[in-house]
Order: structure tokens, then C-alpha cells, then sequence
């Protein structure tokens, strides 16, 4: 018995990551299809766009990173479908790495449909800009800061940019960049009373919650489980709901690994071999 | 002119400099003050001599910066992380232990350099060749590059103190597996969980910035412990009563704060 | 199917390589390549986007344009590089000052407003009266652990008081520990959809299963 | 002469620059607004420009370890050919549309990124695996919570054990808000106080002053 509890509490860390990996696998090469449930916060940022009318304007950082593909790809993708499926103009700025602008041009633009908007009337693409905060402030005041787009065209040659001066003219600010979007939500949505909503990770959702109470941002997505409950909203499942199988089975390892090493770890100490 | 909705911000900025003021003023002039332990900074001594005695170097990193040392949210806490880098300079300086100190900040290269000049020129000692190592600016690359080092050079202590995104803990378990001795310690909400479970010891927040103030004890920076300390209160007593005045419908001290 | 594209390959072995990582507790060729390509990539990219691009749109381009001040900032960036002449290393802090000073000063300003006033107007708004009990409760838990875990953090308390407050900042300790355990928990989901990401990759377009 | 520039000279561009960012936060004027702008511009350029102090210090250190043949010094080699690359292609044309840069960021860069970015789970499993041990009041706390939020995360047995989820949240929205706020509120008091420090002259390293 004792033998058992010491090996439990002292198992190589690589078996368990095997295990985990086998586990991730299995649900994703067979699906189960486990149920799920909407929360409140992804119905509100559902309803933040719904709600919007036809023509509105909307700033959006869509600027996750490479590594977050697999977190909030999903989310950026939906979005992005749901804006051109709304008629809704908008301006897609990154502020916090370069790859997010790569990404944005490379892996989410080809994946929705455009409908027929025109780039530059209905949309424009500025790209990254370098200074994050700082050059935040400057953005936010004047839009024409960045001068060119992620395109290389001069901004004041594109219609919707002399339409939108500063962040006075915008109805709704979109920010999915993982969750780090405080700095984000300093410049845009406080300064200019706009109202925000943003994809963050799973695990930004709590300091999310914070924004969310003090009436900074009126929507959150919640990483994958996010994306997978804002799919099923919109009636379009995809690549969100596909992982959530995954998600769980994983979880339902991990919880019973520690209460079984806690287990072991009890029997152990009352015996008194650990203190 | 005074610009709205700021007015209360700006008395408490005014307020807190006049306190800093005031309070290093009174230490200079002989004011006692005593300071509550932080073991984490007691632990450095303790790692660094651990570290020298398996013959192996100590690794330093103050974290990472998205675009550099100017960025307000971070820049703060790598600066407080460099601050604290000059003790452990000193203490592996005395005991001639190598350190390896690896940034994420071009710009902080000959700031941290100097650093470690002094604290080894103090022992009449040179700095280790190669102590200083860039390695990049972008994220992941700069979280690679410390993985290598850790297996490379297996250090005996591995001290990270800054502002850390998700590599707080790949470093952290990353020590680990090596068997380093770990302090840990950020002022960033989002990564001190981690480095409170995985790490000997670790700074929270706010001790990051006291810590030189703690190892130092000069008046500038004991003055300044003790104006924080005011300033909590202060802030303590304006949640409290603001909360009351709140739900007795008296709405004057929230529309004060919103000044 | 598996994937016939060369691209999906390599980016697949980068993939596999960098966790080997995790399979001995020593430096293999395999992530060492690995981490060599990422960083010398990453280098590539700071010459041309950090520093030629950047220095091009937001100096080079204004100077052009008449604003010649901005020929002081690139001037001042071109004397950190003072360090690799001893005698001169010291020209590198007025550059170095400026950056700091402005990433500090702008941390402060900022910190003040959203993390200090922000917060504490946000936390005086919670309801107490006129709402169900659950709420009202719930308020009060919330002003009991935000007080007693900024107790915590006092520095400078003389050791009497300390010793009677010893139970406020225990109390506010374990506040600190329900946020660091909520977090934790909730980042292993997070960590896990990384994961779950490069998998998908691996599994669906390298191999092509599913 | 070199001592200005040593020590009067940063520390006065400090208290300078940070009184004036303050002022301008709370005060209009066109004149320091314009200034304040333009200094923070001025951060960025600095920064951008000095980046090469760090390539020279990479390139440096990389040139050693060939010279000395350090382990895996071939792999040194093949790193600044990669830079190499990358910074050519970097150069031709709009920033990342030359076809080789695409193809080297899209399929070797980019899923190098996203790689280690995830080699985060395999910690925090073996971090969760050595750490949740009810060993003490703390970590006792510690692991409750966690379990709790990972009850309710977890789609399947947040929709079996439905009455998790209110409780999570509640958890999330009242006790660790109430944690995180104390902790954001006491760090954000310790910026200010470091920041003072720095425009009253007492924090000398933050402004290269070491000696």
C-alpha cells in the first residue's frame, strides 16, 4: 500500500503528459459530441454586434499571435464572418505583435466570406503599428497617424478613412488579442465612452469580469468555449465546437489525477512517513 | 484648462510626491523605521551560495517588454527587476559565483552591463565574459533561448524578477528540471499564481518595487516604503467610506473620486 | 491523407522538435535547431521590422517631410551604441533616461487612473441594501478581502500594531491564494487549448486523420 | 564635461520628462500636449534605432562560440544565415510580402512561435501535478479553488453538475476579484511610488546612474 501511494506521488512527469496527449487525440480523431451551454457574457457580446445597424463603425484589434490559433482562432474568424454577414464597416488596427497583421492577412481573411464589400468603402486593413500604447494615444485622437496601410496605400486616399476621424466616430470597439487588452480598453473605450467588447483567453476572463463590472466592456468571449457557445449562437458550428470534446477529457484526467495523488499523499502522512 | 474627470488623480499624484518627500525628509533625519521580513529577498544570499557551491553559475532574467523598456504597463516592472539584479551582482560578485543575465530589451543591455561593473568593481573584480545575453526581442524567441541556457549551462539558481507573460512558468519549471533553486517575483497579476506555486520563493507585487528599498535601507528608499504605506491606508479608508456612502445614497464622494 | 505539402512538413517537424524538449532533461540537436531557427528568424525580423521599417515610417518619413526635430531621437538612439567604446559607454544613459522616464511616467499616470481611482469607484458601487441577500453578502465579502489583502502588503508597520493585525492580512492572505487557485485553474483550460491547437495541426493537416 | 553628461544630464531629463508626462495628464495645454507626444514618439524611435546594440551583442556572443567551436557551434552558423534570410527578404518590397520571408514565417517561424507558446501545458501539468498537495492552509485554499473553476470549465462536467457553475462564477466575480483588485491596486502603488522616486533623484539605476 505504501509502496503504491509513494509511486502515485512520485510518478515521471513524462507519463503524464503521454497520457494527456493520448487523450487530446482520441476525441479529436473520433468526436463524442458532449453537450454545452451558453454563458451570459458570450450572449452579450453576441448582442453587442447583433444589435448594431447596418453601416455602423466599428475599431477592431483583431491581433492574437501564432500560439494563440488553437485558443482564439475561432473567435477571430466568427467575428470577422459576423461583421461582413452584418453589413458593418469596420478598421482592423494591431497594436501588439506584427504576426497578429501576418495572421489576420494569411489565416483569417481567406477563411470567411466576404460577401461583396469593397476594401476600403466597407473595410480597411491598417496592419500593425509599432509603439503599443503609446501609440495607442496617438491613434485614438487621429486616425490618420499610421499614414499607410497594411497595403501600402496612403490612408487618406481610402473613403472610409475620411469618413472616420478619431475614435469620436466609432460605435463599437472590438479587441481579441488573449486577454492583455487593458492598455487596449485605457485608450479606446474609457477616453471615448465607446463601448468594448473582447475575445480573451479562458484564463483572462476573470480580469475580463473586472472590465465587464466597472462598464468598461459590455461582452467577453471566453476562449474555445467562448468561440464554441458564440457558434452555436450564430448557427454556424465549426472549428470551436470540434476541440470541446477534447477540453474535457483532458480536464476529467488532470481532476482525477489529484485527487488521487492527494489520496496518496494523506495516507502517506498519517502514517507518518511524510511530513 | 485642469483636465475633467482627473482633478482627484491629480491631488493623489501631488499628494503621494509631497509624502515621498516628506517621509525621506524625516528618515534622513532619524526617524526608525522597521520593515516586516520578505524571505524571498533573504533568499538570495541563500540560492547564490547554494549555486557556488556546486560549482554552478546563477541565471537572471527581469522578464519581457512588448516593444521595450518605454512600455508603460511593463517597463516599470523590468526596471524594478534591474534594480534588484545590482544585489544579486554583489552577492555572486563576494562568492565568485558566474552569472548569466539574459534580456529581452536591446536598449537594457549596457544599462544592465554597468550594473554588474559596478557590483564586481566594488569586489575589484571583472565581469564574467558573456554574462550579458540578448537574445530577443520577440517573445517566444527570447523564451527558447532561455530554455537552451537553463539545459545548457544548468545553472544552480534561477532568480526571475521583472514583468513575465506566459513564460513565467516554462522558466519557472524550466529551473526545475534542472534542479535550480527558484525565486520568482512580478508585479503582474496575470503570472504571479504561477510563480507563487512554482517557485521557492517569490516576490508579490508591490515588493518587487520595495525590494531595493529592503535590501538597501537608504532614506530615499525607506521614505518611500513608508509614504506607499500612507497611501494605502489613505486608499483603504476612501474604499471604505465611499462603499458606506455609496448605499446611504450619498452619492458626493464617488462624484468626488470621478472629479 | 498525409499532407503532400512541403510547408505543412516543416512546419510539423519545427513542431515535433521543439517538443523534445520535454523528453530528457539535456540539450538535444533537435531543439536546438529548433530554437536556432526561431531566433535567428526573430533576429531578422527586429533588423527589418524594428529597426529599418520603424525607424523609416515614424523618422525617416517626417524628416523628409520638414519635421526635421526627428533627427534628435534617431541621433540619441545611435548613442547608446556608445557602450562598445568603454571610454564613452557612459553617453548610452541619456537615451536609456529617456526611454525609461517615459515608460515610467506613462505607467504611473496611467496605473492611477484605471488600476488605483477606477478600481476603488468600481468597489464602492457594490450594492448593500435593496437587493437580495446573496448580493448584499456577497458585497461585503467583496470590501472584507479587497481591505485585508491590501493590509497584507503594509511594510513599515511598527510590531505591535503588526501583531494585532496579523489576523486581517491572514485573512487577506487567503483571498490572494482564492485568486492565485481561481487563476491557475482557469489558465489550465487556457494552456490546454494551445495544445489542443498545435495537436489539431499535427493530427488533421499533417496527417490528415479525422 | 563628462560628468554632466554622466549623471546631471540623465537624471535631469528624468525629473524633466516624468514632471512634464504628469503635468500633461492633468493639465491641458496645447504646448505640453504636443510635447508629451512627441516625446513618446521620441521613446519609440530611441529604442528602434538602439535594437542593433542587441543584434551586435547576439552576433558577438554567436561569433565566439564558433571561434571556440562551443557545442552545436555549426547550428550558431546556420541561425545567422537564417537572420540573413530573413532580413534580406525582410527589406525588398512592403514589409513581409517578399514570397520567401512569407513562406519562412508562415511555416517555420509561426508554428516554431505557436509551439513553444504551448509547450506551456506540458508545465503547468507538471506544475499542478507537484504542487496541489493539501500541504499547508495556503496550498489547501490553493487547490480548492482550482478544482472548483476546473469543474465548471470543463464542458462535460459543467453540464452534469450544473450548480458548479454558478458557484465558479461567483468565485471568479466576488473572492478573487477581491484578490486580484488588492493585488493590481498595492502593485499599481508601488509603480507610482517607483516612478516619484525615479523624478525625485533617489532611484538612480532606473536612469543608467549606477555609481
Amino acid at each position: 500500500m505504501t509502496s503504491i501511494a509513494s509511486k502515485i506521488l512520485n510518478i515521471d512527469r513524462r507519463i503524464i503528459w503521454v497520457t494527456c496527449i493520448a487523450l487530446i487525440v482520441w476525441p479529436l480523431v473520433s468526436p463524442i459530441g458532449l453537450p454545452m451551454k451558453v454563458d451570459e457574457i458570450t450572449r452579450k457580446y453576441y448582442d453587442a454586434i447583433e444589435s448594431l445597424p447596418p453601416g455602423s463603425i466599428v475599431l477592431a484589434s483583431i491581433d492574437i499571435e501564432a500560439g494563440l490559433v488553437g485558443e482564439n482562432g475561432a473567435q477571430c474568424t466568427d467575428t470577422l464572418q459576423h461583421l461582413f454577414d452584418k453589413d458593418i464597416k469596420f478598421i482592423q488596427i494591431c497594436f501588439y505583435r506584427a504576426d497578429g497583421a501576418i495572421l489576420f492577412e494569411n489565416l483569417w481573411l481567406p477563411k470567411v466570406d466576404q460577401r461583396d464589400k469593397v476594401y476600403g468603402v466597407d473595410w480597411v486593413n491598417i496592419g500593425y503599428i509599432e509603439g503599443h500604447e503609446t501609440a495607442m494615444t496617438a491613434f485614438a485622437a487621429d486616425f490618420s497617424y499610421p499614414v499607410k496601410d497594411y497595403y501600402g496605400n496612403m490612408l487618406e486616399g481610402l473613403q472610409l478613412m475620411t469618413e472616420v476621424k478619431s475614435m469620436d466616430d466609432v460605435d463599437l470597439y472590438i479587441d481579441i488579442a488573449a486577454g492583455d487588452c487593458d492598455q487596449a480598453l485605457r485608450q479606446f473605450a474609457t477616453p471615448y465612452d465607446v463601448p468594448a467588447i473582447t475575445g480573451a483567453m479562458a484564463m483572462g476572463v476573470p480580469d475580463m469580469i473586472m472590465y465587464m463590472e466597472a462598464g468598461i466592456v459590455t461582452g467577453i468571449l471566453g476562449g474555445l468555449p467562448g468561440a464554441a457557445q458564440y457558434e452555436l449562437l450564430l448557427n454556424k458550428p465549426g472549428a470551436a465546437i470540434r476541440g470541446m470534446d477534447a477540453l474535457s477529457v483532458v480536464h476529467i484526467f488532470l481532476l482525477c489525477l489529484v485527487i488521487i495523488t492527494n489520496l496518496a499523499y494523506f495516507s502517506l502522512r498519517s502514517k507518518g512517513e511524510i511530513k | 484648462m485642469f483636465v475633467e474627470g482627473r482633478i482627484i488623480q491629480m491631488l493623489l499624484m501631488i499628494l503621494t510626491i509631497v509624502a515621498i518627500y516628506f517621509y525621506t525628509d524625516a528618515v534622513k533625519k532619524g526617524r526608525e523605521v522597521t520593515i516586516r521580513p520578505i524571505p524571498a529577498l533573504d533568499a538570495i544570499e541563500e540560492a547564490v551560495g547554494r549555486a557556488s557551491e556546486t560549482g554552478r553559475p546563477v541565471h537572471f532574467t527581469p522578464g519581457y517588454t512588448l516593444g521595450g523598456l518605454y512600455n508603460p504597463t511593463m517597463g516599470p516592472g523590468v526596471m524594478a527587476g534591474i534594480t534588484i539584479l545590482s544585489k544579486v551582482a554583489e552577492v555572486t560578485a563576494r562568492l565568485g559565483t558566474g552569472i548569466i543575465v539574459s534580456l529581452a530589451q536591446a536598449e537594457a543591455v549596457p544599462l544592465v552591463e554597468e550594473t554588474l561593473k559596478v557590483a564586481y568593481r566594488a569586489q575589484n573584480l571583472e565581469v564574467p565574459a558573456n554574462a550579458v545575453r540578448f537574445i530577443s526581442t520577440e517573445q517566444y524567441a527570447y523564451a527558447a533561448g532561455i530554455l537552451s541556457i537553463l539545459l545548457e549551462e544548468r545553472p544552480g539558481a534561477n532568480i526571475l524578477m521583472g514583468y513575465f507573460w506566459s513564460e513565467s512558468l516554462q522558466f519557472a519549471e524550466g529551473g526545475s528540471y534542472v534542479g535550480a533553486m527558484q525565486i520568482g517575483g512580478t508585479c503582474s497579476p496575470s503570472q504571479i499564481p504561477f510563480f507563487v506555486a512554482s517557485c521557492d520563493y517569490c516576490l508579490i507585487g508591490e515588493e518587487l518595487f520595495a525590494a531595493k528599498g529592503y535590501i538597501d535601507r537608504d532614506p530615499a528608499s525607506l521614505g518611500s516604503l513608508l509614504a506607499s504605506d500612507i497611501l494605502r491606508s489613505i486608499l483603504i479608508g476612501i474604499v471604505i467610506v465611499s462603499f458606506l456612502a455609496f448605499n446611504l445614497n450619498i452619492g458626493l464622494i464617488i462624484d468626488l473620486l470621478r472629479m | 491523407m498525409v499532407s503532400n505539402d512541403i510547408g505543412i512538413w516543416t512546419g510539423a517537424l519545427f513542431t515535433i522538435f521543439i517538443y523534445s524538449y520535454f523528453i530528457r532533461n539535456k540539450q538535444n540537436i533537435a531543439f536546438r535547431f529548433a530554437q536556432s531557427t526561431v531566433v535567428g528568424c526573430a533576429l531578422g525580423y527586429i533588423i527589418t521590422l524594428v529597426m529599418i521599417k520603424n525607424v523609416d515610417t515614424l523618422a525617416f518619413t517626417r524628416i523628409a517631410g520638414g519635421n526635421v526635430i526627428y533627427i534628435i531621437p534617431v541621433l540619441l538612439g545611435l548613442l547608446v551604441y556608445a557602450k562598445f567604446i568603454p571610454q564613452y559607454s557612459y553617453l548610452a544613459r541619456t537615451p536609456i533616461s529617456i526611454i525609461v522616464s517615459v515608460g515610467l511616467a506613462l505607467g504611473a499616470r496611467g496605473a492611477l487612473e484605471t488600476q488605483i481611482v477606477r478600481q476603488v469607484i468600481s468597489t464602492a458601487s457594490m450594492p448593500l441594501f435593496g437587493v437580495d441577500l446573496i448580493t448584499s453578502l456577497s458585497s461585503i465579502i467583496f470590501i472584507v478581502g479587497l481591505v485585508s489583502a491590501s493590509c497584507y502588503f503594509y511594510f513599515t508597520l511598527n510590531p505591535n500594531l503588526s501583531s494585532k493585525l496579523k489576523p486581517v492580512s491572514t485573512l487577506g492572505r487567503s483571498f490572494l491564494m482564492i485568486y492565485f487557485g481561481t487563476k491557475f485553474g482557469a489558465t489550465i483550460m487556457s494552456r490546454l487549448t494551445l495544445f489542443l491547437g498545435r495537436v489539431t495541426f499535427l493530427v488533421f493537416d499533417w496527417l490528415g486523420l479525422g | 564635461m563628462s560628468n554632466i553628461l554622466k549623471r546631471e544630464v540623465p537624471l535631469g531629463l528624468a525629473t524633466v520628462i516624468i514632471a512634464l508626462l504628469f503635468f500633461d495628464y492633468y493639465v491641458f495645454t496645447d504646448i505640453t500636449r504636443n510635447i508629451a507626444l512627441s516625446i513618446a514618439d521620441w521613446a519609440i524611435i530611441i529604442t528602434a534605432t538602439a535594437a542593433g546594440v542587441g543584434v551586435l551583442n547576439m552576433i558577438i556572443r554567436t561569433y565566439q562560440n564558433i571561434s571556440k567551436r562551443a557545442e552545436y557551434w555549426y547550428l550558431d552558423i546556420y541561425m545567422l544565415v537564417v537572420m540573413v534570410v530573413m532580413a534580406g527578404t525582410g527589406l525588398i518590397g512592403a514589409y513581409g510580402t517578399h514570397p520567401v520571408f512569407e513562406w519562412i514565417m508562415m511555416n517555420a517561424y509561426l508554428p516554431i512561435d505557436a509551439s513553444i507558446y504551448a509547450m506551456v501545458f506540458f508545465d503547468i501539468v507538471s506544475s499542478y501535478y507537484r504542487t496541489f498537495r493539501v500541504r499547508s492552509r495556503d496550498s489547501a485554499i490553493l487547490f480548492i479553488c482550482a478544482f472548483i473553476i476546473m469543474l465548471k470549465n470543463a464542458p462535460l462536467t459543467g453540464g452534469m453538475l450544473p450548480s458548479f457553475i454558478p458557484i465558479g462564477d461567483w468565485m471568479l466575480n466576488i473572492p478573487s476579484t477581491a484578490g486580484s483588485r488588492a493585488f493590481i491596486i498595492v502593485a499599481s502603488i508601488g509603480v507610482v511610488a517607483f516612478t516619484i522616486r525615479t523624478m525625485l533623484q533617489t532611484e538612480r539605476t532606473t536612469v543608467g546612474v549606477v555609481d
